[in-house]
This record gives C-alpha cells, structure tokens and sequence, in this order.
C-alpha cells in the first residue's frame, strides 16, 4: 500500500502527461493543440514542485519557530518555467490567428495540400 | 480546533467537487460558465482555509490573487462570449 | 488530513484533464483549463509552493485564459471531427507514459526530509540567506541573487514573446485607428460600477506584491501580471478605446525594453565595479545592503517588462478581435 | 576589465543589443548596431578559442555565488570552437540579410527582426556557453522562441504553419529535456553540469537517470532533427526568409548537437551512456537511416530550399554518425563536420537567397540559364555544392576523409562504404541544380532585363564563405587542431570526471 | 475549546452548511435562472460565514484585515458576476420555464 500511497503524485504527473500528449497529438483544432501543450508542461511542474516537498515541513518563507523547510530550489526553476509556458502559448495563438486569417480554417482536416498540415 | 479546520477544508473541497461537476456535465454553456464562477469562489474560500490549516495565516495574499482572477475571468468570458455567439 | 485534501485536489485535476479531451465545444475547454490552472495552484499551495500558486494562478488562470477566449472569439467555438485513427497516437502516448513509470520505480520517496534533494544545495538556500541576503522569503532571495541570471533569462524570454506577438499581430499604434463605435460591456451597468470600484483596489494590489515580494509571497512577476490584469478588465468593461487612451500600445511597446535594460543596468553596474555581472555585493558599502538594492531594482525590471508584455499581448488580441468583429 | 567577463560576454552583448534595436526602430540603426555587436561577439569567440586551445577552461561565476550553488559559464575549447562557427555565421548572414530581409519583410516589422535575431543568436551562445543544466533550458527557449518569429516572417502563408508545427514540436522537445533534467535532478540533488557528472557516478545505474537519459536523449533529437523527429525542419527551412534559413542551417541544429555531446560525454560519461547504455547502435542505425532517406527524398524535391533542408538532416545524420563511433578521431570528424557544413550549407542558402531576391522564386524553373545571368551567385552555389559532394579542395572532403577514417580505424567497413555511396546521393541532386544553371536555356517568361546579378552586399558574404570553404579544405592545420582539442576536452572531460577542472 | 473556538467551529459549520445547499440546489432546479439564485446567495452567505468563522481564529493582526478585505472584495464581485452572468443570458434569448410553456401553446394553437 505505501508503494501506491508514496508514489501517488508520481502516477499523477504520468497520467497528465500522457493525457497533455495525447490531445497535442490528436487534437484537430489548433486551439486544442495549444490547451493540451499546457497540459503537458503543467504536469512537469508539478513533478518538480512534488520533488521539493518535505513532509512536515512548511513553505521556505522564514517564520519564527519553525524549523524544517520545503526545498525553495524546485520553486524557482518552476516559476520560470510557468512564464516560459505562458511565453509559448501566447506565440502559439498569435500564430494560431494569422493561420485562420491566410488559410481561413484552423482545423487540421480542413488543409488542403499535404505540406500545410501540422 | 484544528479538526474542525480540516473538516470545514474538506467541506469546501467537497462543493468545489460538485461545483466542478456541473461545469463539466451542463446542458447550456451559462450552467457551465456558473459552475466555474461558484468554483472559483470556493476555491478562494479553500485557500483561505488551507493556509490556517497549514499554521501559516500569512498566505491570504493568494487567496486575494483567486478572487482577483475569477472575477476578471468572469468578465472576461462575458465580454467573448457576446462576440463568439455573433461571429457564427 | 492534508493527505486527503490532497488527493482529492490530484483526482479532480485528472477528471478535468479527461474531461477536456472529449469536450468539442471549444469554449467549454477554456473554461475547463481555467479550472485546471485553478486546481494547479491550489495543489501547489498545499505542496507549500506558495510562490508557484500565486504565479500560476495569476499567469495560468488569468493570461492564458483572456488569451484563450479573445482567440476564439475570432476562429469560432466547434471543433471539427478528425478522421484519421488515433492508434498511432495512443502508442506514443503508451510508450512515453511506460518510459516515465519505468523511470519513478527508483525515484525517491515523496517528502523525506533526507532525499538527495534536501541535501547538497539546498541546505544553504535554507540556512544562510537570510543571513547573507537578509530577505526572510527565501524562493525570492534564490530567484533574485543565486540564480539571478536564470530570471534574467527568463525576462528575456517574456521580451521574445512580446517581439513575436508584435511582430505577428501588430500593435495599433494610433488610438484613432480602432474603430470608435465599438463600446464595452454597455448594457451592464452594475458591472462597470463594480470594475470602476474594483480597478484601483487592484492596481494599489499589484503594487503591494511588487514591494511585498521579499517578505511573503509575490514579486516582479506576479506583480506585472496583476497590473496588466487591472488594465485588461478596464478595457474589457469600458471599451478598447478607452483603454488604449489611457495606456496607449505605442508606449507598452517601448516600455518593455526599457525593463529589459533596467535588470541588464544592474549587472552591467556590478560589472563596472569590478565583480562579476548580477553580482550585487559591490552595488553598496555593505554587501547584504547591496543585496536589498540589486534584488528591488531587478524585481522593479521584471515588473515593468511582465507588465508592459502582457499588456501589449493583450492589445494585439483584442484589436485582432476589433478587426474580426468589424468584418 | 575586459579580459575577466571574457566569458559572458558572447551572451550578454546580443542580450543588451535585442531591446536598444526595438527602441530604436529605425531599420538602417539596427542593422549597424546588430552588425557591430555580433561582429564584436566574432572578436571575442576568437579569444575564447585561443584561451582555451591549450586545453583549459574559463570559468565564470555569475553573481559572485560559487559554482554548484549560483550558476557559472563554462568556455572549453568544444563549446569555444562551436561558438566561433555560430557567430562567424551569424555575422555573414547579418551582412547578406541588410539587402535580401528588406525585400522579403515588410519596412515597419525590419526593427523587430533584427531584435529576434539578436536573441536568436544570443540563445544559442547561452545555450554553448552555460555550466548549468537548467540555465540551458532557459536560453533554448529563448533561442526557440526567437526562432518560431523569425521562421513566421516570411511574406509566403506556408510559413505560419510551419512556423506552427516546429512550435509544437520544439516545445515538446524542451519539455522532454526538461522532465530529463528534473530526473537527473531529483536523484543528485544538482544542477551545475559538472558537479552532476560527478555525482551520477555513485547512482548511475538506478532507473530514474536511465530513464532521464533517454527523455534528454529523445528531446534534443527533437532539437537538431535526428531522423525519425525531423519532420519540422523541412517546411520550416523552406518557407521561413531565406536570410533566416541561412542563419538557423548554420547555427540551430549544430547547437542542438553540441547539447548531446555536452550531455553524452561530459554529463553521463561516455562510458555510462555507450557501453552500458549501448546508445551507440541505436543513434548509428538512425543516422544512417536519415542519411539515406533524406537524401534520397531531396533528390525528388523541385523547391531547391526543401531540397537543401532535406540535404540538412542528411549532413546532421553525418554528424550523429561520427558521434556514434565513440573515438577521438570520430569525435574529430563530427566537430570538423560542425563547422564545414556550417559553411556549406550558408553558402548555399545565400545562394539560393540571392536567386530568390532576383527571380522571386526558389522552384527549378527558376535556376534554368543562370549560369551566364548570375555568374558570381551560380559559381559560389556550385562550389559549395561540389564542398557537399565531399570533392578534394574543399571543406567536404576533409570531413569525409576523418569520418572514413574513423570507421575504418573500428574495421567498420560497412559504415566506410555507405558514407561513400550516400555521397552518390548528393552528386544527384546537385548536379540537378548545376545541370538547369548551366546547360538550360531560361525559360521564356522569365524577362531577360529582371535577372542580374545580385547587388556586392549580398554577394560579398557569399564568397567569403566560398572562399572560407576552399581555404579551409586546403590547409587543415587550423581546423583539425581545434575540432582534436575540442574532442579531448570531451572525452577526457567524461573520462577524468573526478578532478573538477 | 474556548467559547471563541466553539463560535467560530459554528460559523465554519453554517458556512459549509450554505455551500452544500447552494450546490445541490445547482443539480436540483430545474432551469437556469433558479440554478444561478442558488449558487450566487449561497455563496455570498457561505462566504461571509466561513471567512468570520477564520477570522474569529486570528487575535486580530494583519491577517484579520486581509481576511476582512477578502470577504469585502467578494461581496463586492460575487454577486455582480452572476448579475452580469444573469443579464447575458437573458440577452442571449434564454427563456424562464412559464416562458416556454406559452411559447409551447402559442407553437401549438
């Protein structure tokens, strides 16, 4: 039971990674494309901020009487990254609304010669 | 008394769960838009809870930074959510 | 108790996750990913991540999600069936998830205090910044000092996504160009009295988490986000014209570099007095002085381009959206 | 002063320079002001190589904080001569650019690229420069991301969703690399490059580094096109403007490249990854698989830029291919090989830019009787051409040479063999190209009073890279020496992990 | 337990006590104008009981004047939202249950 209990996060942050991949993949709107990209980097967030917990410990802000802090390590390299996705995804869209103005869809199935699909 | 906290935490946790039920399952795209505006209004509620279960009372900045958001979220989906419905 | 708070916040995360794959409405899976940001900050302010929770849900729920909606507002809510089978699909996705089950057999346990993690770099994080920095929020003291150079990075990268959004979109530069028939949420008075409330308490927030970041959680980033966030809802209750009136695009594209150059100031200026770039020793008398000084002028850098950033993205949205709508 | 933040500065100048181009937004300024910053970044790769020919290492801790706890750059003679390539490229392109971008990019936008530029470029010196793993996912973003903008930039439509797909995929591969890094750090509790090579020894055959060996593995092929993943780069080459094209051929993909043997043989150790990993036959059987199917499809390509960015992943499949051999002489070729294709493949996408920037288009039809129209432009893309094919004289040969021999050192004669036949490949669908300049009459729509030869600004980067190309094939002594240097201080530096350099 | 905790143990109770009908109320009613009273009272209400409820936990410092601010800022938005949320959808042509039946006659005579 503790292997289960223990690694519970873990399994989480498989499942949304395979669940983020697979709409990246199978999504057909570009919009969706870009929902299941954020999907998939919000499950490596939580990877790492999972890897920084202590239990028993609280969030790494000095405060009087408490001794044993999270690892604040995990929580910077996360904060970058959230901005770095956030970076992406507002490209992506703006990408996303200059394809519908030049092909006039943003549906895969809806491209017409093989080359323009993504 | 830190029982009680916690029971209430679940408490909340179980609304948020019902709450999130509907935004899933709505048969008009307003029940939906409901379900997420009173989700997040109890998830403002469950931070605030959080962080006194937890000892550190100072978080409440978060708890700020959710009502915040719900509420220009909330605008922000009325406001496109008029120009979707003219554009098809 | 806590364990079970957090199990049920990771199994709602999962059904939304599963939910969204199958939703076709598009509208429905902003909204949906509104909640999923939501749950993501709330996990991680029960992961003690306080800092996180507070960038992602200002960042993920509140950015992301306006950017979403404007978008669809343009290329419209139904997503067409695709055709082709999803096999091959699925067998990557298996591949990928069996590699990383594989890879957490070994993986230390969750929360040990003893871990591999706790125990080479991250002691001094702990222990000596206070100390040596003197801010008591550590995540900041790291952010800013020890691995100043990755947010500097990162500022950068929020500048590259501000050029490419530019230069794809286009930010109106006169006010006049938008069209002035176009008003804001008219019929709602109720709401543009509250927002007419409710913007100043946000701004005078915003500063607040700008200046609070060395104590409690908050900082540059979150700080620009929420200002930008205020400016957003004044444009989206009172119309873009206005909005652009007050805080026009030409001088939010200006503003950006000039945040850029500021963090840059500061290492160019710890270079002059002969330390390496970022070092903030040698900016004062008093090194953990000199520290203050170097973490608020680059926090104030970070403001100033994540505000000026996002503000401009969100001009390039919804002018795209101005023009579409006209049409 | 200068000589101490000799290391930083090939990231910071571009850095500084990307936001004073943006407020200057005049497009003749920035295009001084982006010249004069890259052409002092060459100056400075120059110093980094000698500083470090003899083998040693500039270190650079950033913000006064020492190594494992603050981050640090690191300048071998690997990364320094890499690093020479990228900005010796980045300059010419520069140069080209200032004619061929003001007539493929609108006027207003000229100032916003040369800012992506700047940061395209200061990106991937980040990306060579740094001594920590997670800085490193920090500049391929903003390397990636520059990128993504200046590939959308093109007047042709087919350039967003090209742009589009290598942003999903890019940002899939990032992702990847970092989940590998988190793995690594998880179980080392590390970030600085060398101090993690040093502590993986002691956990190194758990599952979780084998694991995040493979998801780093996966996401920098995703990066420099390693066969199966390539998929992205071809649409992406040809529609992005041809300057951009010229610019990433040279400089994105050998990045890519320089991370896995920075990861392969400093981080992992070659031993961990080759022998008990045995990585090598699975990279080998791939690199020969994109060799020959790569060039095979350019050979059936009419759009000569598709052609040239499938004859890409082909000379990336060389690379890979040396790397697969596990020697010093291989690791030799693959360096040399970084810098020689560098050379060629500019060489040939200017070319094929200045065809563009007079015919305005890159398709076949086009190239039919420019020999006579466009002597200087259709002479430097069949010398570059000829350094592709591998003949003697010119930088190909030599790369062969080093790669042959490597092979046949190992007694490898099946790999010797199929280099030499893949070579076949390339006569094919060069000669197609020299065969419509040379011996085609133009066809009748083209006007006679269009075509002239491009104007000396474009054409002076171009023969300095030909000449590049011919001068380097003959005296080797420069470029095998430092590519060797560059080899020992990757092998021994996975070899001699315990001293701390 | 001092009086004060029993106190506040009750808010916290009354609270969840709102939440728990303002949500079974938004599966229970049958249409959508009766389903946003639901949520929208009870989450005022339920806001209002729980944040005292905290509050009442606090020896009133700093964290009690944010609690406060929380609770002011959501009785300032709440109800404005569901209000605005409200009148688009009567704007989008949503109809009230006795609205459809006479719509259903009129179709029918």
């Amino acid at each position: 039971m503790s292997l289960i209990f223990e690694h519970f996060n873990h399994w989480v942050v498989v499942i949304l990674m395979m669940i983020g991949l697979y709409i990246v993949i199978t999504a057909n709107n570009l919009v969706k494309k870009v929902v299941g990209l954020n999907i998939f980097q919000s499950a490596v967030f939580l990877m790492y901020i999972t890897m920084g917990k202590v239990v028993g410990g609280t969030a790494p802000i000095l405060a009087e009487g408490v001794t044993q802090y999270s690892n604040p390590l995990p929580h910077v390299l996360i904060l970058t990254a959230i901005v770095v996705g956030v970076a992406t995804t507002a490209v992506g869209l703006s990408l996303v609304l200059r394809i519908k103005s030049a092909y006039g869809t943003i549906e895969e199935n809806e491209f017409q010669n093989k080359e323009d699909v993504i | 008394m830190d029982s009680v906290l916690a029971a209430s935490g679940l408490g909340i946790l179980i609304v948020m769960a019902i709450a999130l039920a509907r935004a899933m399952v709505a048969p008009t795209v307003y029940d939906r838009i409901l379900g997420v505006n009173m989700f997040g209004t109890k998830t403002v509620l469950f931070i605030a809870t959080i962080g006194f279960i937890m000892g550190r009372p100072d978080f409440l900045d978060i708890a700020i930074v959710y009502a915040l958001i719900n509420f220009i979220g909330m605008v922000a989906v009325l406001r496109f959510f008029e120009y979707t419905s003219e554009s098809n | 108790m806590t364990v079970l708070i957090d199990l049920i916040l990771l199994a709602m995360l999962v059904i939304t996750a599963f939910r969204i794959i199958y939703i076709k409405d598009l509208f429905s899976v902003v909204m949906l990913f509104g909640i999923y940001s939501f749950l993501c900050a709330a996990l991680f302010v029960t992961l003690d991540a306080v800092d996180v929770a507070f960038t992602e849900a200002s960042v993920g729920a509140g950015i992301s999600t306006v950017l979403m909606l404007s978008t669809i507002a343009i290329t419209g809510r139904k997503e067409k069936l695709s055709l082709h089978s999803h096999t091959f699909a699925t067998l990557i996705v298996l591949l990928t998830g069996g590699a990383l089950i594989y890879g957490t057999f070994d993986m230390p346990l969750f929360g040990l205090a003893d871990n591999p993690v706790h125990e080479h770099v991250a002691p001094r994080y702990i222990e000596t910044s206070p100390t040596e920095i003197g801010l008591p929020n550590m995540v900041t003291s790291v952010l800013a000092s020890y691995r100043g150079f990755d947010t500097f990075g990162e500022t950068v990268v929020v500048f590259a996504a501000a050029i490419g959004v530019f230069s794809l979109l286009g930010v109106r530069g006169k006010p006049t160009e938008l069209l002035a028939q176009e008003q804001g949420l008219t019929q709602h008075k109720v709401l543009r009295v509250v927002a007419k409330i409710s913007i100043p308490l946000i701004i005078l927030f915003a500063l607040y988490v700008q200046f609070h970041g060395d104590f409690g959680p908050g900082g540059g980033f979150q700080a620009g986000v929420i200002a930008a966030a205020a400016f957003i809802l004044y444009a989206l209750t009172f119309s873009l014209r206005k909005a652009v009136g007050v805080v026009s695009p030409r001088f939010v594209k200006y503003l950006a570099p000039v945040g850029v150059l500021l963090y840059a100031s500061v290492g160019l200026v710890s270079m002059l007095n002969g330390a390496n770039f970022l070092d903030y020793n040698v900016l004062a008398a008093d090194p953990v002085d000199g520290q203050h000084y170097g973490i608020i002028i680059i926090e104030l850098g970070v403001g100033i381009t994540v505000f000026s950033v996002m503000l401009g993205i969100f001009y390039a949205f919804a002018g795209q959206v101005e023009k579409a709508n006209v049409q | 002063m200068f000589e101490q933040h000799l290391a930083v500065l090939p990231v910071l100048l571009p850095l500084i320079a990307a936001p004073l181009v943006v407020l200057i937004n005049k497009p003749r300024a920035a295009w001084l002001l982006s010249t004069l910053f890259v052409g002092a970044c060459v100056y400075i790769s120059f110093g980094l190589v000698s500083a470090t020919m003899d083998g040693g290492a500039l270190r650079y801790a950033l913000g006064g904080w020492e190594p494992p706890w603050g981050i640090e750059m690191r300048v071998d003679s690997a990364n320094a001569f890499v690093l020479l390539t990228v900005s010796v490229i980045a300059t010419l392109v520069l140069l080209f650019a200032k004619e061929s971008i003001a007539s493929e990019v609108a006027h207003k936008q000229l100032p916003l690229f040369y800012s992506a530029y700047l940061l395209c470029l200061a990106g991937l010196s980040g990306i060579l420069i740094t001594g920590d793993a997670f800085n490193l996912f920090v500049f391929l973003e903003i390397s990636s991301l520059a990128t993504y903008t200046l590939v959308s930039l093109a007047a042709d439509r087919r350039c967003l969703t090209a742009a589009f797909r290598y942003l999903v995929m890019g940002t899939i591969g990032a992702t990847f690399i970092l989940i590998g890094v988190g793995m690594l750090y998880m179980k080392t509790g590390t970030l600085n490059m060398l101090d993690l090579a040093e502590r993986i020894q002691a956990v190194e055959s758990h599952r979780t580094i084998n694991t995040g060996l493979a998801f780093i593995m996966v996401g920098v092929s995703i990066k420099l096109a390693l066969f199966p993943l390539h998929m992205w780069l071809p649409a992406a080459y040809s529609f992005a403007p041809s300057a951009v094209t010229a610019f990433l051929a040279g400089t994105a993909t050998k990045v890519a490249i320089y991370v896995m043997l920075r990861f392969v043989f400093t981080i992992f150790g070659a031993g961990y990854v080759f022998e008990q990993m045995n990585m090598e036959i699975i990279v080998l059987v791939l690199a020969l698989a994109g060799i020959f199917q790569c060039s095979f499809v350019a050979t059936t390509q009419s759009n000569i830029k598709t052609l040239l960015a499938y004859s890409s992943v082909a000379q990336v499949g060389y690379i890979i291919l040396g790397v697969s051999l596990v020697s010093l002489t291989g690791l030799t070729a693959s360096l040399l090989h970084i810098f020689n294709h560098a050379l060629m493949k500019a060489a040939l996408f200017m070319a094929v830019g200045a065809v563009f920037y007079r015919m305005g288009s890159v398709q076949i039809i086009a190239f039919q009787g420019l020999g006579r129209r466009m002597p200087w432009t259709m002479s430097a893309f069949t010398i570059a051409g000829l350094s592709i094919i591998g003949v003697p004289l010119t930088v190909g040969f030599i790369s062969k040479w080093y790669l042959v021999t490597a092979a046949l050192e190992q007694g490898n004669w099946l790999v010797a063999f199929l280099v030499l036949v893949a070579s076949l490949f390339a006569v094919v669908y060069i000669g197609k190209v020299i065969e419509a300049a040379y011996f085609k009459e133009p066809s009748e729509d083209a006007d006679a009073t269009k075509i002239k030869e491009v104007p000396v600004s474009m054409l002076i980067p171009m023969w300095l890279l030909v000449l590049a190309n011919i001068y380097f094939g003959i005296d080797t002594s420069l470029t095998v020496s430092a590519a060797t240097a560059g080899a020992e201080a990757l092998l021994n530096g996975s070899s001699l992990v315990g001293g701390v350099q | 337990m001092s009086a004060l905790d029993y106190l506040s143990a009750a808010l916290l109770l009354l609270g969840f006590i709102f939440s728990l009908s303002g949500a079974i109320g938004l599966f229970r009613f049958p249409d959508f104008f009766t389903r946003i009273h639901a949520s929208s009272v009870t989450d005022s209400s339920g806001a209002v009981c729980i944040i005292l409820g905290l509050a009442l936990q606090t020896n009133f410092d700093l964290v009690t004047v944010k609690l406060l601010f929380i609770l002011f800022f959501l009785l300032l938005t709440g109800p404005t939202g569901s209000h605005a949320l409200a009148k688009s959808a009567r704007h989008g042509g949503l109809l009230t249950i006795p609205e459809c039946q006479e719509k259903a006659k009129d179709g029918v005579s």
